[in-house]
Formats: C-alpha cells, structure tokens, sequence
C-alpha cells in the first residue's frame, strides 16, 4: 500500500490500490442481489476510488467463471454462467406466465421507445387493454418516460433497468436485431397515406428525444 | 392451392384438409387479436415474403373471411368489420383504373401501408419470440442467493412509490370534483335546512302561497344566496308533496310556484 | 450409486474436468439461497463429479479476495471478507412508508410546481402540518421555488432532481395526467359525465413555467 502513496503527496488519504478497489467493488457486488451503479459503489468506497476501473478488471477475471460480471444500463451486477442453469433448478423461480399481448407489448416497447399508448396499438392493430400495461409497469420491467412532444402530448413508455437485468442485455441497443430492424425501416412510425402529419408542437425543439437518440447515449 | 380456400366460390374449396383449415380459422375468431393478427394469419397461405404479398388477394381472403363468419353467424366485433369495410374500398381502388381528378392516396400507396403495418407486426412479433428465447434472470441465470443486505439499522429513510404518488394525487382530485366548492359553505342553504325550516309551517298554509315567501332570511338579497335558498326549498317541497303533507302547483311555464297544506 | 465404482472407465459420459466441476460449485454457492453441503453439490452435478476436490479448488481461488468460501455447520456458502464489512453500511437503512399526508403533499407539489403552502391547503382541502413539508425538505424530494409574484410574496416547492431519480422520471411533466390515470385504471371513481377539470391559476406570467398547464386535458 506504501508504494503508491508516493507520487500522490497532496492527498492526506490516497486511495486504495487498485487491486484493493476490485475487493472491494467484488465484495459489494456480491453482497448484492441488484445491480448496482459505479456511482453509488464510488460512495461507499474510500475517497478517490475508481470503481470503473476496478469493474473493467474484476470483469476481466471472472471470464470463463460459474458467475459473471456483467452490465446492466449504467449498472453492474454478479450473474451465474447461463450454461449452468441446469444445476439451479432449486433456485429456479417461477415467473408469471405473461399474455402474448403482453410480449407484444413489451417487444413494440423495446424497440420503439420511447413509445405511446397509441402507437403501441397502430402497430398491433388493437387497443392495449388496461391490464397489459399495468402489469409490465408492476414488474417494473416498463415505466414512464418523457412526454412525446406531439398534440396532446402523450405519455411514453420505455424499458427499464429491471427489464435490462431480466434479459441479460446490457442496453436497449444491444436488442436482437434492432440495426436490421432499422435498415429494414421497420421501426420508423410512418403514417397512413393521406393521413395529416403530426408534427411536433413548436417552440419545443431539442427537447423530443425520438428513438434513434434514446439508444444512441 | 391454399389460396383459393377463402374464395367466394365454394366449390373450389376442394381437399378436407383444405377445408378444416379454413373452419380453424373461422372458428378460432376469438384467438385472434384483431383484424391485423387476422390478416397477417391469411397473409400466411399465401406464403410468400410479406413484401411480395398480395394486398388486393388478401383483401378478398379477408372479405371471404368475415362472409363466412357471417353465415356461421359469429358475431365479429366491430374494428373486424370497418378493416372489412376498409379493405372493400381498397380492392376497388385497386382494380379500378386510377381517376386523375379524385383527391387522396391511391390505391397502391394504401396498398403498400398495409403491407408495411403487417410487416412490421410480423417483425414485432418475431422479436418478441427472440426476447422470449432469450437466457432469462431466475431461469438460465441467477442473482445472489444470500444478498447481504444486513445488519444495524442505521439511519430510517422514508419511501413511496411511483403509483403512491399518483394514487394519492388521483385521490386529491376526484375528491375535488365531487365536491366542487368547499368554502362557499356559507352561500348555501341544505336540502336537510328548509327541510327542518317548512315542516312546522306547512300546517299554517291553508291557501296556495308562493313557495318564494318559505326563503329564510339572510336569503332575500345576495343572488348567490336566493339560488341556493329557492333550489332547497323548491326541494323540500317536492320532498313534503311526496309525504303527502302538501300539494304543489304552477299555473303556467316560469309562474310562481304555489304550495299548500293537504288535509 | 454401486454402479459408479465397477465401471468408472465405461461410464459413456466421463466427469467433467475439474476447472469445470469448479464453476459449477461456484455457480451454486452464489446462487443458492442457503449453505450447500458436498452430498447436495453432488447430486446436482453431472454424475462422477468430485464436488469436495472442486471446493478445495474453489476456496484457494478466493484466497485474499473481497469474497470467501466458507464453511456453516457442514455446508458451505461464499462470504464477503470481514474487513470489507464497511461496504455494507449503506444497506444498512430502514425504509418506511411515506404517509399518507405527506405523499399527497408530493404528489400535489409534483403536479402543481411551482406551489405555495396555501395552494398545497387548498387542493388537500387540510392544513399542512410544518413535519410534512420538513421531511420532503429534509429527504430532498422538495426544496424552494421562486418566490411568487403576489402579495405576501409566499415562497413556492417544487420537486428535485432526487425526486426524479427516485421516481424514475425524466421530468416532473412525464406523469401521466388525470386521464390518464383513470385510463390506467388508477382512479377508482369517475367524476360526473362533463365534469371540468380545474383550470390551473392564473395571475404568473412570463418565462415561469405553470406546471399545471402542462395537466390540463
């Protein structure tokens, strides 16, 4: 620990070692059935730690192991290796069995957030019936995002970090497909012909944040 | 061919195979999620890439369709018969040579959206069987076991909920609406008020008098006031008319209303 | 199991190399709910694995690290290193309830920013007691707006930045309207056909943004 202190004199208290920091952030994310941000690790570790670093070397040594570092959103957390599945059969909980309109729901959220009621049910061709959205908002795996800035101005609805998590997807770009989907012009809310286009309400502008920019960051 | 089982012509329906399939689908109505999961599902016998589909062939297997679950006389809900109207203005556009004077989209380009709307819930659909498919947290992988969330409580924070938060507000607000004017108490004269106030004189009126002469007073002179005041008492009226204690009367459309006291 | 000891070299399916048998045991231990014992590891595991041999392995891998293998009664589980324990205070906190006053405080605060005290009493139709609006300062999910231009000049809340994170929204205009939320199915009761919602206040004009603007339907 010394050896470090050196070069760093104006620090009463230099941080840990590197090593000492990946304990650490090892020992938080294994304590934690949640993932968990860089920044709230930062706040419980000693002054000037740098848990990104300490992350990127921790992740780097459980390569090939039972359990992985992995990332979720802007958070991390400890996973097991998906081919042992078989050997927690105990542990397997038993999810609720969701309606196909409620997968629909959740893929159309996915790919299209942010996304509105409305357009949801333009690209199933149906109304989204109450309970399919509440029970996605109930296992947190959607919830609100920001105002589409079109008349009226609909709420939206976006994936969230528990969904990430669910998934094993680090963030909504790392979607299956999405870049093919999107060469395809599959993803583009085109109107009808003849339709009036919406356009968004003025004065407003750089507030919408469409869809590109939302998995752009 | 597959694709002639929806055909008006019903001879052509030709294998029993061909013809059950035909019946699943009609009597699976209740399976489908609307017009577009229906047509997507007749887009299928076509097999081909939706983007070389046929929109005037599935216009008319959709047209078949709902023919059909006509004379087996299902009841179809109605955003299945307004496609169906829909797609009969659609198949005329299409087969009738374009008029240069009409207004609005043609028939190709109302074709091609169509197309696009079943493409891309065909693409949906698919990327929700892939997300589906996917290694899921608590299946194919877990979290830990033991979470170490331990020990002393330290410090008492205090919580809600998004949905808290908007029940607690709905619940402000609705109340609100019921109850539209909380403080203008004073301005008003009950129901129960001129009920208590007319009981004991009902039993001097012997003669009809004018309903107007029973407002209490303090109520003679601020508008506000005599609305409320002429509303409870009118009825209150009502209310000793149906007891049977008195008898209500108006001569002529916006007349004073006259009340007496029944024997 | 008498099997197992006459023809190991015929068995089809050999053991699983021991760096893998490793894994595995490492993938339970974290997965696990409980302590493990060997007997149990075994019988989840392929057949002829050595789960002992695995854990001895195992335990010399974390060897110094933020993480230990550990041994309960007889059985065994992974533990963060005691002298990482200071890690752990942060989930050391007692979450309560908000009450049911001062959640309808935030939520008239968060939809009505900026808001006075009297306005607050007004929509609740009840005085606010100083402990409510004290403990949504203290908790940082509300702090002082602009003073407002009336007489008295009565100083105004609005929601925090906090307050967002922790609801998870953008802005406070992402929550859904009234309509909304009787279309959520959030509203148990349905006002009287043609009933009008409140117009928000007048009286401020220019670049302040009347939140309840953003509300009416």
């Amino acid at each position: 620990m010394s050896d470090e202190t050196e070069n760093k004199e104006e620090s009463l208290f230099d941080a840990p070692p590197i090593a000492e920091q990946e304990r650490m952030c090892e020992a938080m994310l294994f304590a934690s059935a949640e993932p968990i941000t860089v920044r709230e690790m930062e706040a419980r570790m000693p002054h000037g730690c740098d848990a990104a670093e300490a992350l990127a070397h921790l992740r780097k040594r459980y390569d090939g192991r039972g359990v992985h570092v992995v990332k979720v959103g802007d958070a991390w957390a400890l996973r097991t290796a998906s081919d042992l599945g078989f050997l927690m059969q105990k542990e397997t909980v038993e999810t609720r069995k969701l309606s196909r309109a409620a997968i629909e729901t959740l893929a159309i959220i996915a790919y299209h957030q942010p996304v509105t009621r409305a357009e949801i049910e333009e690209i199933r061709g149906v109304s989204v019936s109450r309970g399919t959205v509440d029970q996605l908002l109930e296992m947190e795996w959607v919830r609100f995002g920001r105002r589409k800035m079109t008349p009226g101005r609909p709420v939206t609805f976006v994936v969230t970090q528990t969904f990430l998590d669910h998934f094993g997807l680090e963030s909504a770009r790392d979607l299956p497909g999405l870049k093919e989907l999107r060469s395809a012009g599959l993803l583009e809310s085109r109107p009808p012909p003849g339709a009036m286009p919406q356009s968004p309400e003025e004065g407003e502008e750089g507030e919408d944040t469409d869809q590109s920019e939302m998995f752009e960051e | 061919m597959a694709d002639d089982e929806f055909d008006d012509n019903q001879a052509s329906v030709t294998s029993v195979a061909d013809r059950m399939a035909a019946e699943a689908l009609i009597v699976d109505v209740d399976g489908f999620e609307g017009p577009l999961d229906l047509l997507l599902t007749l887009s299928r016998t076509q097999k081909v890439d939706l983007r070389k589909i046929s929109v005037l062939q599935l216009a008319h297997q959709y047209l078949a369709f709902v023919e059909k679950a006509k004379q087996l006389r299902i009841e179809l809900a109605a955003d299945y018969l307004v496609m169906a109207a829909w797609l009969a203005f659609l198949k005329s556009r299409l087969l009738l040579p374009p008029d240069p004077t009409e207004e609005g989209p043609s028939g190709e380009e109302l074709a091609a959206h169509l197309a696009f709307q079943l493409e891309r819930l065909q693409a949906m659909r698919e990327q929700a069987a892939r997300l589906m498919a996917r290694d899921q947290l608590g299946r194919d992988f877990f979290a830990r076991g033991i979470p170490e969330d331990v020990m002393r409580v330290k410090r008492v924070t205090y919580t809600a909920s998004l949905l808290d938060l908007m029940q607690g507000y709905a619940r402000i607000r609705t109340k609100d609406e019921f109850r539209p004017y909380v403080m203008d108490r004073d301005a008003v004269f009950t129901l129960e008020q001129a009920l208590e106030r007319m009981r004991p004189l009902i039993g001097f009126a012997a003669t009809w008098t004018d309903i107007s002469t029973y407002l209490p007073e303090g109520f003679t002179s601020d508008p506000a006031r005599i609305r409320s005041a002429t509303a409870s008492t009118f009825a209150a009226s009502l209310e000793l008319v149906k007891e049977g204690k008195a008898e209500i009367r108006q001569e002529d459309t916006f007349a004073p209303i006259q009340l007496r006291r029944k024997d």
